[in-house]
């Protein structure tokens, strides 16, 4: 289209192609890396990246308070950020998907108990209950990823809720029902692959907020441990260095955001592209 | 609506219960507080002798009945940390983070929805794609990266502005724009999707059919459609910003309700956290029916009832 | 000189793919105090053609061609401002959805004083009475309490007279109603289009009334003009469109209404399906569904010329004389099991 | 006359309104459809008229048991389905099918064609190749080509999809076929097209409508018998030409009256009913139509009228009927 | 540039402040020329004196005077009492200042002292620093300026513990209650109180009245920052002239800028790594020795603490503590040997371990748990470091579950009664056990002959040293960074801050 210099075509594409270049770099993390991530050597502690005269070309980005190689934690790092991320996202969006579309279909009872569930939820600060969580289990990746989804299943419900009440309505589930379907044929057959679309988008731009909860719960002390890299404890572990080494949070900072905002991106786009119209709306 | 607003109101002991019920066990289940409170010095009798007084020595369901008791007595409940009754602590701490997420609130809503606007006014041109790539680059910072960075920038290379705490005007500045990134970015685009949805609706057609002026249109038309939307995800949102309380209050040094809760958290000062828990969600109860209400005014279609 | 007139107004509407012509070149006149009906089936571009005469158009749809004649100036190159300023004014529209064409968070009233408001000086207590004497006119019981009431808690026959009163508050010279009671009961469409007439009589003005419906046009329209995949097809007099019909589209549209007087097992359908706007046939657009299509109706693009003084049709093999006028009835076989 | 192959006896269907701040209580109902009686016979096209909000649609969903009735019964052919369980009536419906309003909004945009008309062939357990081959042989008849099996829907035009709408009613080869404003959504050079491809079924097939419309002139072209509703009532059934050459109640005259006429020379003077539809909700006592009604009287406004037979085959629901149909003469409403 | 005050108070900024401050009621914003401004990490969250932690004792001892006070090294001298001495082993009598009054110009008194102990002493009290004084048995009024405390033990230790406990005006306690007392706390101390923010701030105005001759500056306000780059950031923006626990990797960003400098000095907090040796492998004394010896304590120390504090010398005291044996050394890296260790012991392949470790508790804490799993790496152990949340370390601590090994810093506050009780079996903290450790420890504390203590003391150390329950890493520094136009104050070695004698330079 002549007159659009910035379509949703673009938007994908470049999402795309961000998401797609981090996962690559996760997957083969282990040929990219330059050093293992966790081999630590105090004497060669905060280096700077090759671009400060003090660089040093062994570690091109640098190495972080234990002398560890950054542009090898950055690698590794993108493992755990996006299986956290999309891992937590998936059971959200599971977790979500099902108890909305049972609330919206069944109505009743259900209907009342799920959504007051989630609104009682919705009072609740997410990163408390977080915070409550970790604080109980600790901060496995097992751990994060069960309460960042337990945490995101509203959302899913909400707008599962709302399309599935609104699905139900139509013509062509009234006209299944009018064939003799059951109601498990009718929510695989009819209702879930309407939701798909939608749901792919929310869990695309839940993926990033995931990634960003992950980054906010290691900056209270509650992410994952150490020695593990992922991108979020790299920048909270570099918030104290600021001054002494800005790259350890500039670089993960840096890393979070051309991810976050390529998902971001890429979800931005598939919305446009599936429906203009179709967004959670009350 | 009288009725609506009840009904809402009697909904929210329901809600609170259950969640000063799940905190109250988690916080109990996950720390001890004596043995943070008490001296890392301090004698087995001692410990028995504090831990007899919170009547930690009674199965967790007792517990949680003696705390509901103080809840009703209207105190929650002595506070460990500060010694005092819980409660007032709180509220003490209430003011702060009014003042805090309510200027981040305004500044977001107003620069967000003037975003949108513009964003969708110039779909697909420059001015949208900045707007958009700005709004998806402010989502993906993490907050107290941002809040350093502010700092750095702001109160030690330019020195324009404090760097934390409370005390004047300058000194809310970065915090509340720390907290304002936070919510901007969905503003900007959900009042663009919204704007772009209204505009083809038929009634601004009709009011371009009467003559109106386009600044008409955009005002007296469009935008009161097109606000519901972004007011309802303001109230989904509530319970995010306080989270981002948090992380902003403890990065500014700024002595509201987040940096309170997440220390007495640590603390396991169980009487404090869930009186700001409990203060928390009222807040966002409220602010949520608030949100409804100022929809039905706006648009007399969301009849509440 | 007609009140209004419009020549070779064309529209078309920016795809992925390319413009794709929603109006092709029509023409046609309305003149002072007469109904001119804008006949056809949907996709016709009936609408559009009212929409871009008050430039109402909105992207990706946009007017390429034409003119539009009004009081001696042409609307189409008129500036923004001097365009809001006939909008209303001289020119009125109401819709199809009287629901969608209402602001729902605006009371009625404010909604029918806005003309008056942005076209006259009179202050808001004035505007408001005349609002509410035009209410009052249209047809709404008790419009002194329902001044501030909402669209939503009207009935779909009211808030079509609000839109009525709406768009003649200013008293304008010609009202363009595009479908104005297709949403409507049977009932409350009798009453509408009575209302219609009745105020084109004491006031005076001219209505473009559009609708797919002949029977809204038989009980309305003084003249005709007919539509098909974005041209005018026929035009002439309302009894001679029905008496005397010269295009084969018009006929059929006729023949396909189920007419009480008539008693056949079968209805006279149209075979086939309108034509997708992006693959126009080349010559006629109608003669891939004509039952009196020869070859070089395909291929022949056909212009609308006068057959009669007040008669046009833009079929050349009526224009040639080759068919009878009326355009006899053809039963074209439908493929069915 | 034929077989009766549907009986309805006094079905009801009121929606509850709920009003209260803890327990919500019911305050009133909408009286959607309120205890109409009505035989369809077997290989009949029976018309329900009437305008939106009559509950014209309502009664066609609870004849189907798609919608469960606050009361009365519907036999079908002496089977009551409103006193079915759930997997009892599944158990039925392939013997009665809908066609619906919207062609586009009842096929599910993501499936194909051969995947939407086999759908009710699958749900009721047919194998894969006999559905497959069902489905094309059901496409044909209809007039579409099996090349058009793997599209999807909105590849078609409206006409088609209603098409595609009824191949997929016939696919479970039913008795009964509730038809809910089949072309009312369709361009009127479509509309014809439907229709005839609806008689020719009902011909080669034998099968029985239900043809609820709000357009009189389609009605009067395809149906045996018209029954007209108002406010959830049944207030004239006659057979066409009884009703169309001699309405009995004001209503039915009053819907005649307003179709506007189909030659410009046959233009009548000021004949609209005034009025709006009342709120259903609001109805209380006597006839429903008698605050519109030019002739109501006294008795109208008090004594809530029964359907009654007026003459064989014929019944109306006015005290006045009598007089109003001896009356031709007397100038329309 | 220097600046002494609230950095923007010139001009218009300055009205707008104001005028804001009045609007916001936070008014303690902008103090006086001479106020000396504090960035502290936390603020008490209660002044109530028997909260004891660090930041409540720091704020009491603003106002409040104790009968012992501290020096900034952590030696006693005279307070509140002029000079005592041990009656008998079991009595001790302490001779009181004269001419001392509280803020309200009422004299302190023998009375005020026999209040305040009476009251930390009462059986149903549960004040933090009651064990400092446990075993005192009463307390008695001589006469207006003496008082006799007698222990129902001989009770080396009383002295050093009374330092911690602040006098209060009985007057005023039991004139306003308790509450008001907590709420606005009085005493003989150098600074007034004057209003308190919880979790903001705490300000304080000059005693001109103090014994020890009024402060330099007009007051003091502590504010709350809890986080150590803001807290710089604040130090370097001229808004304070002295904050506390600066994290290791931010003293060049404060060594870099003009008009600032950072002063460390070691605390008696001892930073060890606790054996679990209840069970397989630390129950073995060859793999404690091994571990111990993987540890380069020298590089930790020289890079992750950037030489503040100093390395353990192979005990768990610092070198500041009564008690220290300076004959011992610190266990130097031997990788050779530690492999060798571990193979006699039946791990030449290693094993798996976990440190626990809160984040946050002690400086680098986190960092130098996992500085060390990292060496246990280079003897085939693989160590995971377990960080856990105070609340769920307390748990751990009740449950006398706290993983194989975990790190804990024990202060002594300058006597190793302090620090060695908590490997003694009665403390419930110990996983260690050794008999002749315990019955030395016993032998200490109930002796007040100096010489036998510190024998005794030095041999526990020995034991220690043998059987190494702990690896011994650091004693741990404290960092506080200053303004230089800011003179009379030295970093303390036990975090009370001594600010009487501050001053702030004119520009």
């Amino acid at each position: 289209m002549k007159h659009s210099m910035f379509g949703k075509k673009l938007k994908m594409r470049l999402g795309g192609g961000i998401v797609i270049a981090v996962i690559l770099m996760a997957i083969f993390a282990p040929l990219l890396a330059p050093h293992d991530p966790y081999d630590q050597d105090l004497m060669s502690r905060l280096i700077p990246p090759f671009w400060n005269a003090q660089g040093d070309w062994t570690y091109p980005l640098g190495t972080d308070n234990f002398g560890r190689d950054m542009l090898s934690r950055l690698i590794y790092g993108s493992r755990l950020s996006i299986t956290v991320g999309v891992a937590a996202a998936l059971l959200a969006c599971t977790m979500g998907t099902i108890l909305g579309m049972w609330a919206g279909y069944s109505g009743g009872y259900a209907e009342t108990a799920i959504m007051r569930l989630a609104d009682a939820q919705l009072a609740f600060p997410d990163i408390l209950l977080a915070i409550l969580i970790v604080a109980a289990v600790g901060g496995s990746a097992l751990n994060l990823i069960l309460v960042l989804g337990l945490s995101g299943w509203t959302v899913y419900a909400r707008v599962m809720y709302n399309m599935t009440r609104s699905i139900r309505e139509r013509p062509f589930v009234e006209a299944a029902v009018s064939h003799g379907a059951r109601s498990a044929y009718i929510i695989r057959q009819h209702i879930f692959p309407q939701l798909i679309p939608v749901l792919t988008v929310v869990a695309t731009l839940q993926v990033a907020q995931m990634i960003l909860q992950e980054t906010a719960l290691s900056f209270l002390g509650l992410g994952l441990p150490p020695p593990t890299a992922t991108w979020g404890n790299m920048l909270a572990e570099g918030r104290d260095r600021m001054w002494a080494a800005p790259w350890i949070s500039n670089l993960s900072g840096v890393a979070i955001i051309i991810l976050v905002w390529g998902i971001n991106m890429l979800g931005n786009g598939l919305r446009e592209h599936l429906d203009p119209n179709q967004r959670g709306r009350q | 609506m009288f009725a609506f607003i009840v009904r809402r109101l009697l909904t929210i002991p329901i809600t609170i219960l259950l969640v000063v019920f799940v905190t109250f066990i988690v916080l109990r289940v996950t720390g001890d507080p004596v043995q943070i409170y008490l001296d890392i010095n301090a004698t087995p009798e001692q410990t028995a002798l504090l831990r007899e007084r919170l009547h930690l020595d009674e199965p967790l369901i007792v517990q949680f009945g003696l705390f509901l008791w103080d809840v009703l007595r209207g105190d929650f409940g002595m506070s460990l940390q500060f010694a005092t009754p819980a409660l007032p602590v709180v509220l003490g701490r209430l003011g702060a983070t009014i003042q805090l997420v309510s200027v981040a609130l305004l500044f977001a809503f107003v620069f967000g929805v003037a975003g949108g606007i513009v964003a969708a006014l110039r779909k697909d041109r420059l001015p949208d794609f900045l707007l958009s790539a700005l709004a998806v680059a402010g989502q993906s910072m993490p907050s107290f990266w941002l809040g350093i960075l502010l700092i750095q920038t702001f109160a030690l290379d330019l020195k324009w502005l404090p760097t934390s705490g409370t005390g004047s005007w300058q000194h809310l500045i970065l915090p509340a724009v720390t907290l304002a990134t936070f919510l901007l970015p969905n503003f900007i685009l959900i009042t663009r999707t919204t704007v772009l949805e209204t505009r083809s609706e038929l009634f601004l057609t009709t009011a371009r059919s009467k003559g109106a002026s386009e600044s008409s249109i955009m005002f007296r038309h469009l935008l009161p459609n097109a606000i519901n939307p972004v007011l309802s995800f303001l109230g989904l949102q509530m319970g995010r910003l306080v989270g981002g309380s948090i992380i902003t209050e403890t990065i500014f040094a700024w002595p509201g309700i987040g940096s309170l809760m997440i220390r007495s958290i640590f603390q396991r000062d169980v009487p404090v956290v869930i009186a700001a828990v409990f203060i928390v969600s009222i807040a966002i109860v409220l602010a949520n029916l608030l949100v409804d209400i100022l929809q039905s005014l706006i648009d007399p279609r969301m009849r509440l009832d | 000189m007609a009140l209004l007139n419009i020549s070779g107004l064309t529209t078309v509407f920016e795809t992925a793919t390319g413009p794709v012509g929603a109006v092709d070149g029509a023409s046609f006149t309305l003149e002072a105090g007469e109904v001119l009906g804008l006949v056809g089936e949907s996709g016709s571009g009936k609408s559009v053609s009212a929409f871009s005469i008050l430039r109402l158009i909105n992207p990706p749809g946009k007017i390429i061609g034409g003119r539009v004649e009004f009081g001696g100036r042409d609307l189409l190159s008129l500036a923004p401002r001097e365009m809001r300023a006939v909008r209303g004014k001289d020119i009125s529209m109401i819709f199809q959805e009287p629901l969608s064409s209402l602001n729902p968070v605006q009371t009625i009233g404010a909604q029918v004083m806005e003309p008056l408001l942005i076209h006259t000086s009179i202050g808001k207590r004035k505007a408001r009475d005349r609002a509410l004497a035009m209410l009052y006119r249209v047809g709404i019981p008790d419009a002194e309490s329902r001044f501030d009431v909402y669209p939503h808690q009207l009935s779909g026959g009211l808030r079509q007279r609000v839109m009525i009163a709406l768009a003649l508050v200013c008293e304008p010279k010609i009202l363009i109603a595009d479908e104005p009671t297709t949403a409507l009961d049977v009932t409350i469409q009798a009453q509408i289009l009575a209302l219609l007439k009745d105020l084109q009589s004491e006031l005076g003005m001219a209505i473009l009334l559009i609708t797919h419906d002949l029977g809204v046009i038989a009980e309305v329209a003084d003249r005709v003009a007919v539509m098909y995949a974005g041209q005018i097809v026929e035009s002439a007099p309302v009894q001679a469109i029905f008496d005397d019909t010269a295009h084969p589209y018009a006929a059929a549209l006729i023949n396909s209404i189920p007419d009480r007087t008539r008693q056949a097992r079968r209805l006279i359908a149209v075979k086939g399906n309108i034509p997708d706007p992006r693959h126009l046939p080349p010559g006629c657009r109608f003669a891939p569904r004509c039952g009196f299509a020869q070859p070089s109706c395909v291929t022949t693009v056909q212009k609308l010329t006068a057959v009669d003084p007040t008669h046009a049709t833009a079929c050349m093999r009526v224009q040639a004389g080759e068919l009878p006028r009326p355009i006899p009835t053809l039963t074209p076989e439908l493929p069915h099991g | 006359m034929a077989e009766p192959l549907v009986e309805i006896r006094n079905l009801a269907k009121h929606f509850p309104i709920t009003k209260g701040i803890v327990r919500r209580r019911q305050v009133s109902e909408i009286r959607a459809v309120d205890g109409i009686d009505l035989t369809i016979h077997s290989g009949e096209t029976l018309a329900l008229v009437g305008e939106s909000g009559c509950g014209k649609s309502t009664a066609g969903r609870l004849i189907l048991g798609l919608l469960p009735p606050t009361d009365g019964a519907i036999l079908h052919q002496g089977v009551d389905i409103a006193a079915m369980n759930p997997a009892q009536l599944r158990q039925m419906r392939s013997r009665f099918q809908m066609i619906f309003q919207d062609p586009f909004g009842s096929l599910n945009p993501r499936m194909t064609v051969r995947d939407l008309i086999a759908e009710p062939l699958k749900i009721n357990g047919y194998g894969k190749a006999e559905r497959l081959e069902k489905a094309d042989a059901l496409l044909e008849a209809v007039g579409l080509g099996s090349q058009h099996a793997s599209r999807y829907p909105h590849e078609f035009s409206g006409g088609q999809r209603q098409r595609i709408g009824i191949a997929r009613a016939l696919a479970l080869g039913p008795d009964l076929v509730v038809a809910d404003e089949p072309v009312s959504a369709l361009d009127v050079s479509v509309q014809a097209q439907v229709i005839n491809l609806m008689q020719d079924l009902q011909q080669d097939l034998g099968l029985t409508y239900l043809f609820i419309s709000h357009d009189l002139g389609i009605v009067h072209h395809i149906a045996d018998r018209v029954a007209v509703m108002y406010l959830g009532r049944i207030v004239e059934v006659a057979t066409k030409a009884a009703l169309f050459a001699s309405p009995a109640h004001p209503y039915t005259r009053a819907l005649l009256d307003a179709i506007p006429v189909s030659r410009p020379d046959q233009r009548r003077p000021e004949r609209a009913l005034s009025g709006d539809l009342p709120d259903v909700a609001s109805v209380v006592g006597g006839c429903r139509f008698a605050p519109r009604c030019p002739f109501a009287t006294d008795r109208c406004r008090t004594e809530d009228p029964a359907l009654r037979d007026l003459a064989a085959g014929h019944s109306v629901a006015c005290h006045h009927a009598e007089a109003l149909r001896a009356d031709n003469s007397k100038p329309r409403i | 540039m220097k600046r002494k005050t609230s950095p923007r108070s010139g001009g218009l900024r300055g009205v707008l402040a104001l005028s804001a401050v009045g609007l916001w009621g936070l008014s303690a914003g902008l103090a006086g020329a001479q106020t000396l401004n504090v960035g502290v990490q936390g603020l008490p969250d209660s002044l109530d004196t028997a909260v004891s932690s660090f930041a409540a004792l720091n704020m009491a001892l603003q106002t409040m005077d104790a009968l012992v006070l501290r020096d900034d090294t952590g030696k006693t001298m005279p307070g509140l009492a002029e000079s005592w001495e041990a009656v008998d082993p079991l009595t001790w009598r302490f001779n009181l200042r004269d001419g001392v009054t509280f803020h309200d110009g009422t004299p302190f008194t023998a009375e005020d002292v026999k209040f305040t102990l009476d009251y930390i002493l009462a059986p149903d009290s549960v004040y933090g620093s009651k064990s400092r004084i446990g075993q005192i048995e009463s307390t008695a009024v001589v006469d207006e300026h003496t008082v006799e405390i007698t222990t129902t033990v001989p009770f080396p230790t009383l002295i050093i513990g009374l330092s911690d406990i602040p006098i209060e005006p009985k007057h005023y306690v039991e004139k306003v209650g308790r509450e008001a007392m907590i709420a606005a706390p009085m005493g003989t101390g150098p600074f007034v109180f004057e209003s308190w923010v919880p979790g903001d701030r705490y300000a304080l105005t000059a005693n001109p009245d103090y014994w020890q001759g009024a402060p330099k500056v007009e007051g003091v306000l502590f504010r709350q920052i809890p986080e150590a780059s803001t807290r710089a950031a604040s130090l370097i923006a001229g808004e304070n002239q002295i904050i506390e626990e600066i994290p290791i990797d931010i003293i060049p960003q404060i060594e870099q800028s003009e008009d600032v400098s950072v002063q460390g000095v070691e605390t008696t907090v001892g930073l060890l790594l606790t054996f679990d040796t209840r069970n397989p492998p630390y129950d073995d004394v060859r793999v404690r020795r091994a571990l111990n010896m993987a540890v380069n304590k020298p590089l930790i120390f020289d890079r992750l603490l950037q030489g503040k504090g100093a390395v353990l010398k192979g005990q768990m005291l610092t070198s500041n503590t009564f008690g220290f044996n300076p004959d011992l050394e610190e266990i130097p890296q031997d990788l050779e040997a530690a492999k060798a260790l571990l193979e006699e012991a039946g791990y030449a392949d290693g094993f798996d371990t976990s440190i626990t470790t809160r984040s946050g508790k002690y400086l680098s804490d986190v960092d130098i748990a996992s500085a060390v799993a990292g060496m246990f790496r280079d003897v085939n152990v693989n160590a995971g470091v377990n960080i856990v949340e105070q609340g769920v370390f307390s748990k751990m601590v009740q449950a006398r579950d706290m993983g194989p090994l975990h790190m804990v810093g024990w202060y002594s506050v300058g006597d190793a009664d302090f620090a060695t009780v908590w490997f003694t079996e009665d403390s419930g903290r110990a996983y260690w056990k050794n008999d002749e450790y315990e019955e030395l420890f016993t032998k200490a504390r109930s002796t007040v002959d100096e010489a036998e203590r510190l024998a005794a003391y030095n041999r526990m150390m020995e034991i220690m040293h043998e059987e190494v329950p702990a690896i011994f890493l650091f004693g741990l520094p404290s960092i506080y960074g200053m303004s230089d136009s800011l003179t009379g104050f030295e970093p303390p070695s036990d975090k009370i801050m001594r600010l009487w004698n501050a001053e702030i330079a004119a520009d």
